[in-house]
């Protein structure tokens, strides 16, 4: 044995060398990943001294958010020995895949803390876009709200969408870890539709068809553009309370999304003047419309008014804004065909949804 | 780098150290020893043991395709036929000839009447009787470049000893810059060249002083100034730079003959004085000696008389110790006793220390062989070539262009004997074809 | 008697000099590595810890993790010359044996060109991968076909990137992904979103001042491109490597991608910057492809592998599905190397003015012309010039 | 030769895989688990110990040597494949899952150089007990070579050993203890060609060394 080590002595200096690099070289390099971790996330908790990273006992069936959602990594916080809360690291999609995005939960009150990108393949373009404005609603965002919703940013709706994706993720996560149980629906949303009737249009755009779930009984309420309540349409129905009218709100900018996107501001029935906003690339284009008599028809434009980009000569040579509107109106009301334009898909949308709405308006009145 | 012009390298000199001391003249050794070898060929002795000889009698023959006669450098007594070391690294009979210190000479040492009547044929002629062959290393017969049946209009003297350390051209010149002149004058009158050229380092400028006042006595005789790089003293750089012409097997091609400095002396003699080769000036020199010098010797003297008129080895070293390199250290040879000759080809001597060891090393094809090489070729790809015995590759690579310059091992960083196996593919050319 | 001739001509060796000979080559090939090192310490350790986002033991961590680059290298040849040679088993002659093996260098270069948080056992991976399999299998140290630490390097990126993404680290904001692979760097930007603009490629990271300095997400080393000058001054002052070879190679890049950028976008002189500034263009130019068991030997043998380097970089860069080409066309010229110098070095041979050597001069150089039109015509139906919208 | 040489020479002396290098593909493409390894062992030593008994039963007799032996390699491929036929069939109905994760080199069993080159090299000229014999042993040397071959790729690879079955050893707690995760390439060619190559090198080094020994003491 003694023999052995005196023959081999330098080969097995140079092994015990090499393990001792890759024990302790291991080691050191672990520990480095944990400082990493820790200096990664800390920020997203105030006041951490300590993230245990841990593998939850069950996980949520990411099936029902999409095959692309899933948990990347989980910590505990600690705050000295005081078990303070949960950080949930959801991976999901945005326009690329691989979206990481970390959501602290603190235990105390069910609230979001804080939101971290941690990793992405956003387009920078787009994903700039997302102001503090837009991560401060996150900050004390209360759990307990029945359905989550979040303002999205213009122009990076998908990726801010993937934000609301990996909350609920990260909250079903959270009811799976604690014993947090949402409350019980107050309202449930049956149908939306655009009110076409010119005597209310002004000023009941969106109706919408609920059933307060305290009474059990199902009315017709009208929403703002932006789904504020206005007033209870059915006759003798009592007006829900305060918290489920909110909750519509949460459930309608949810789902219903797109009927914020055009509605009809006002009509003014002695000049027949209809203003009605649409959505486009920047911001709101409001046009004034002056119909014809019957109510079916545009006579003419009075105003459009636009925030959409300026490029250079307007986008696609269409002279500057409102260049594109006018172009995509005039072809409309001369029935002739609208084809997608190169580089202001945006702002097309937004006029086709604007031509789909007043087809809508106008047929609901009898007009083609 | 990568453009084709004319290229070398700098190589430190080292030749202030035999330049310190004047050409000494050593012409009476105890023993003067005649190998019978020149070039490749064995002589044939025409003088017997016990013979009386005088300076300049006539003790062998070259025979072959370059005939000559070869003379004896002292008189004395014929006491032996014996092998000794020649500095080509073998073993040759040589003629053993005790000095008598008369300095008898032979009859055929006259003075020539009119030397300036000569024609061209009792030029060459004269050259021939002279015993006459490339004093620069080569030892090549001198009359047969003279026979050249194209039309030579230049002839050169190569002074330039690119190789480091040697310096016996220049101590030479520097005594005899007259003789020097006067043999290129009748080297030229051989031939009918209307050109010729003395071409040495630029550095030299001592030369330049020396020349300059004998100038106007030989008319179409011009200095030319080389750059202190090595290889600027291979006879094709210089046919180039000088004639701006270039060839391929022979300098006649391009009208010119390149002569060393030395065999233009000795001519000079032969021509005015029927003096043959018997002596040369040879370099003593190395960092082993403690006062390196140039001598003036008969041929055939032992290079062990000369390091003791030297003052011996510096402290510390012997013979046992020391490196012996015949001719110059790009090319030349080394061997490890001082049992030497100096013979017709045998320029210099540098004695150094033995070198330790080195390690070996892997190439690590970092280049730079490829970068020196003065003719352009890349010599990993030719041992490499020669290795998988690869004829055809090397062909290819034009292996027979290279002309054993010693650069591409001089730059190697892995002590590789890239020059030894460029020789071995230069070999096996040779053999396939 | 004594032997009568010994060793041979030239007695006079630039290696007998006192700063010269491989020693010394290797020896300043560190020296030029200092800088390179210097900067990754600075970048992803000093200047972090400067602005107090990590603890002074989490500030060593990046040199540290260089240095045990070059250790396990090193420990891992000596392993194997201690088990394949029983006379290397002493201490002396090893070292003699390893000093003329660069046995530090593969893994040096491996752990600049990883992500910093590789886990360990990673870097020991790649350094037997690099060291063992790539270098001292094929014979040694002079006869490796691949440059050890690109196989290594190769090694770990196909197979275990995983892992380094999932240890991968951030410690400041400019650094959200320090990782080649993981997306965030410039070129798997331009990769990702297939556009040629200024704003969205360039300002994303600042100016291209930050690519010349380096402080833009990257592997440990690659982004330093002012230390890699430096070095690549000092390497070529000291003649480790010859001059030539990088500068063709960035040149090259640069000429054919402002022609691409041209084509495509703007024709602005950024983009050609932004394409030898990023990614690790500049690394391998000085370090990788210099490599000198690796590449042709002749000069010229080395101008034709930078001019081919250079148009497979923008080709394998700009079309293919990876965002960096370099790694990628380095290890496969490095399998041409050989027939290439034995290529070049005939047209050497021949001399340039001969009629043959024309010829194959201009088919190269053709050829060479078509990868790029390839590479250009190719990446212009990929790539758009993007406005906003 | 005695039987107990006769039997034993298969595992390393002359080792079908690492000695003779015969039937690499199969064993490169199926060793991605030791169950693979094992089923594929038992199918090699269920069909070389027939063939090589059938065969020296047919080619024992000096006449029929004569009369088979211009017509002996179309024999040998009928013989084999007749049991290959059976190995196959049998798999399929009792080890379906094994039978799918070997696929198409079952019946490659039949042009595998091992089976065919003992046919030829020792089974045609040997008596049929000493024939068994060596098939048992070949191909125990030949799944003792797979089972190294797989241990290695599936240990580092997937960090499982699955030796039959359900019987499968989780080992990823080692790899979780050690804070290291499974090399993917270990489960690709690339890994099976590296390994091989290794575990060549080294059964070369050491046969190397075994030579030398031997000749230093015979001198």
């Amino acid at each position: 044995m003694k023999a052995y080590f005196q023959k081999n002595k330098l080969l097995l200096l140079f092994s015990s060398i090499l393990i001792l690099i890759f024990v302790i070289g291991g080691i050191y390099s672990r520990f480095m990943t944990n400082q990493i971790t820790f200096h990664q996330y800390k920020d997203l908790f105030v006041g951490t001294t300590n993230l245990v990273e841990y593998t939850p006992e069950e996980e949520v069936d990411s099936t029902v958010l999409g095959p692309d959602t899933s948990l990347v990594r989980s910590f505990k916080a600690y705050v000295g020995q005081e078990h303070k809360g949960y950080i949930y690291v959801v991976e999901t999609k945005g326009r690329m895949k691989g979206l990481q995005i970390a959501y602290a939960i603190d235990l105390a009150t069910d609230q979001v803390v804080g939101v971290k990108v941690m990793q992405s393949k956003e387009t920078p373009e787009y994903f700039s876009r997302l102001t503090p404005e837009f991560f401060n609603q996150f900050v004390n965002y209360d759990l307990f709200v029945v359905t989550i919703s979040i303002d999205t940013t213009a122009g990076a709706t998908v990726s801010s969408d993937a934000f609301r994706v990996a909350l609920q993720y990260a909250r079903m996560q959270y009811m799976k870890d604690t014993d947090f149980a949402l409350p019980t629906k107050l309202v449930e949303v049956n149908s939306v539709r655009y009110n076409t009737d010119f005597a209310t249009l002004g000023s009941n755009p969106i109706i919408v068809n609920i059933t307060d779930l305290s009474t059990n009984k199902t009315m017709d309420v009208s929403v703002s553009g932006v789904f504020n309540f206005i007033q209870v349409l059915t006759p003798g129905m009592p007006t829900p309370s305060v918290d489920a009218l909110l909750e519509m709100k949460n459930d309608l900018s949810l789902n219903y999304l797109s009927y914020s996107r055009v509605y009809a501001v006002s009509f003014d029935s002695d000049s027949l003047q209809l203003v009605v906003r649409t959505r486009g690339y920047a911001g709101n284009i409001t046009f004034t419309f002056v119909l014809n008599a019957e109510k079916t028809a545009i006579v003419s434009t009075a105003s459009i008014q636009s925030v959409e980009s300026y490029e250079d000569g307007g986008y696609s040579n269409h002279g500057s804004v409102p260049g594109l509107e006018t172009y995509l109106l005039n072809r409309y009301l001369n029935n002739q065909s609208i084809d997608t334009t190169a580089g202001a898909t945006g702002t097309f949308n937004g006029m086709t949804r604007l031509f789909t709405y007043l087809d809508l308006i106008f047929s609901g009145n009898g007009g083609q | 780098m990568i453009v084709q012009k004319a290229k070398g390298i700098h190589i430190d000199g080292r030749k202030s150290m035999s330049k310190e001391l004047p050409l000494q003249d050593y012409l009476n050794p105890q023993f003067v020893y005649i190998h019978l070898l020149r070039q490749t060929e064995s002589l044939k002795r025409v003088v017997e043991v016990g013979e009386y000889v005088r300076i300049g009698q006539v003790v062998a023959l070259r025979e072959g395709w370059g005939p000559l006669p070869i003379h004896a450098s002292v008189s004395g007594t014929v006491t032996a036929v014996k092998k000794v070391w020649h500095s080509s690294g073998k073993m040759v009979d040589a003629i053993e000839i005790k000095n008598d210190f008369l300095g008898a000479m032979d009859d055929s040492i006259t003075p020539e009447k009119d030397p300036s009547s000569l024609t061209k044929e009792q030029l060459v002629e004269k050259m021939k009787q002279a015993g006459l062959s490339g004093l620069g290393g080569a030892g090549f017969p001198t009359f047969v470049k003279y026979q050249s049946k194209l039309p030579i209009n230049t002839v050169i003297i190569n002074a330039v000893e690119c190789e480091p350390y040697i310096t016996s051209d220049y101590m030479m010149i520097d005594r005899y810059p007259e003789k020097l002149l006067k043999g290129l004058h009748y080297m030229m009158a051989s031939v009918g060249a209307t050109r010729g050229v003395v071409a040495y380092k630029a550095y030299n400028s001592h030369i330049t002083d020396v020349l300059t006042p004998f100038l106007p006595l030989y008319p179409g005789i011009e200095i030319y100034l080389s750059k202190d790089i090595y290889p600027a003293g291979w006879e094709k750089y210089l046919i180039q730079q000088i004639t701006k012409k270039t060839y391929n097997s022979l300098p006649s091609e391009a009208g010119a003959i390149v002569n060393n400095a030395q065999t233009a002396m000795v001519f000079a003699d032969m021509v005015e004085h029927n003096v043959p080769l018997i002596a040369r000036g040879i370099t003593i020199t190395g960092e082993g000696i403690k006062q390196p010098r140039n001598f003036l010797v008969p041929i055939g003297t032992p290079v062990k008389d000369l390091i003791e008129q030297c003052g011996g080895y510096i402290d510390g070293l012997d013979s046992t110790k020391t490196n012996y390199i015949a001719g110059g250290p790009m090319t030349g040879r080394a061997i490890l006793i001082d049992d030497l000759i100096v013979n017709d080809t045998l320029g210099s001597v540098i004695i150094r220390p033995i070198p330790d060891p080195k390690l070996s090393v892997e190439c690590m094809g970092c280049g730079k062989c490829a970068d020196a090489c003065p003719v352009f070729l890349t010599p990993t790809e030719i041992w490499h070539a020669s290795e998988r015995g690869d004829i055809e590759a090397v062909k290819r690579l034009k292996a027979s262009k290279c002309m054993g310059c010693g650069l591409c091992s001089h730059v190697c960083p892995s002590h590789i004997d890239i020059t030894d196996f460029v020789d071995k593919a230069k070999a096996l050319i040779r053999k396939g074809a | 008697m004594a032997r009568f001739s010994a060793g041979k001509a030239p007695f006079i060796r630039i290696a007998d000099e006192k700063n010269q000979g491989t020693q010394v080559i290797m020896r300043d090939f560190i020296i030029g590595l200092l800088p390179i090192i210097l900067f990754a310490w600075y970048k992803n350790g000093i200047k972090v810890y400067l602005e107090g986002n990590v603890s002074f033991l989490e500030m060593l961590y990046p040199l540290v993790f260089i240095l045990l680059g070059g250790l396990i290298s090193f420990l891992m040849e000596g392993l194997f010359f201690m088990i394949t040679d029983p006379k290397l088993r002493e201490l002396k002659p090893l070292m003699n044996k390893i000093s003329t093996s660069f046995a530090l260098i593969p893994g040096l270069l491996l752990a600049m060109v990883l992500p910093l948080y590789t886990p360990i056992w990673v870097l020991i991976f790649g350094a037997f991968m690099g060291t063992i399999v790539g270098k001292m299998l094929f014979g040694g140290f002079g006869h490796n076909i691949f440059n050890p630490a690109l196989l290594g390097y190769i090694a770990v990126g196909f197979t275990l990137i995983g892992v380094i993404n999932a240890n991968g680290g951030v410690m400041n904001q400019s650094e959200v992904l320090i990782d080649a692979y993981a997306g965030a760097t410039p070129l798997s930007l331009l990769a990702n979103i297939k556009t040629i603009n200024y704003d969205q490629l360039v300002t994303p990271y600042g100016t291209l001042w930050n690519f010349f300095i380096g402080t833009i997400p990257g592997a440990l080393a690659e982004t330093g491109a002012l230390a890699i000058i430096i070095a690549y001054v000092w390497l070529s002052y000291r003649k480790v490597l010859k001059w030539f070879t990088p500068l063709i190679y960035v040149g090259t890049v640069f000429i054919v991608s402002w022609v691409l950028g041209a084509v495509v976008g703007d024709g602005g002189v950024w983009f050609p910057l932004y394409s030898i500034l990023s990614g690790g263009l500049m690394f391998g130019a000085v370090l990788m492809a210099t490599e000198p068991v690796s590449s042709p030997k002749n000069p010229l043998g080395k101008v034709f592998m930078a001019l081919l380097l250079g148009v497979l970089t923008v080709l394998f860069r700009y079309v293919g599905n990876y965002p960096e080409g370099v790694g990628t066309s380095l290890i496969l010229l490095n399998i041409f190397a050989m027939p290439l110098d034995r290529f070049s070095a005939t047209i050497r041979a021949e001399g340039y003015n001969k009629k043959s050597s024309i010829i194959k001069i201009t088919l190269f150089l053709l050829f060479v012309l078509a990868i790029a039109a390839y590479a250009i015509i190719k990446a212009n139906g990929m790539y758009t010039a993007g406005g906003i919208i | 030769m005695n039987q107990k040489e006769n039997f034993l020479k298969g595992f390393i002396k002359e080792n079908p895989l690492f000695v003779s290098v015969l039937g690499t593909c199969p064993s490169l493409a199926i060793t991605t688990s030791v169950e693979n390894a094992i089923g594929m062992g038992i199918a090699v030593l269920f069909v070389l110990v027939l063939s090589n008994w059938i065969i020296s039963m047919l080619m024992v007799n000096e006449k029929m040597r004569e009369w088979i032996k211009p017509v002996r390699i179309p024999v040998f491929i009928v013989v084999i494949a007749t049991l290959v036929t059976v190995v196959e069939m049998v798999m399929h109905a009792y080890l379906v899952s094994l039978y799918e994760s070997l696929g198409v080199f079952i019946p490659l069993i039949v042009v595998n150089c091992i089976i065919l080159g003992r046919a030829e090299a020792f089974a045609s000229t040997n008596k049929p007990v000493s024939a068994i014999v060596d098939g048992a042993g070949m191909a125990l040397g030949y799944t003792f070579a797979l089972l190294l071959i797989s241990l290695v790729r599936e240990l580092l690879g997937s960090g499982t050993l699955t030796i039959w079955g359900d019987l499968s050893l989780n080992l990823r707690f080692l790899f979780d203890f050690l804070r290291i995760t499974p090399i993917d390439m270990f489960t690709k060619p690339v890994g099976a060609f590296l390994t091989f190559g290794f575990i060549l090198a080294v059964i070369t080094a050491l046969s190397n060394a075994k030579q030398a020994k031997l000749k230093k003491a015979v001198k």
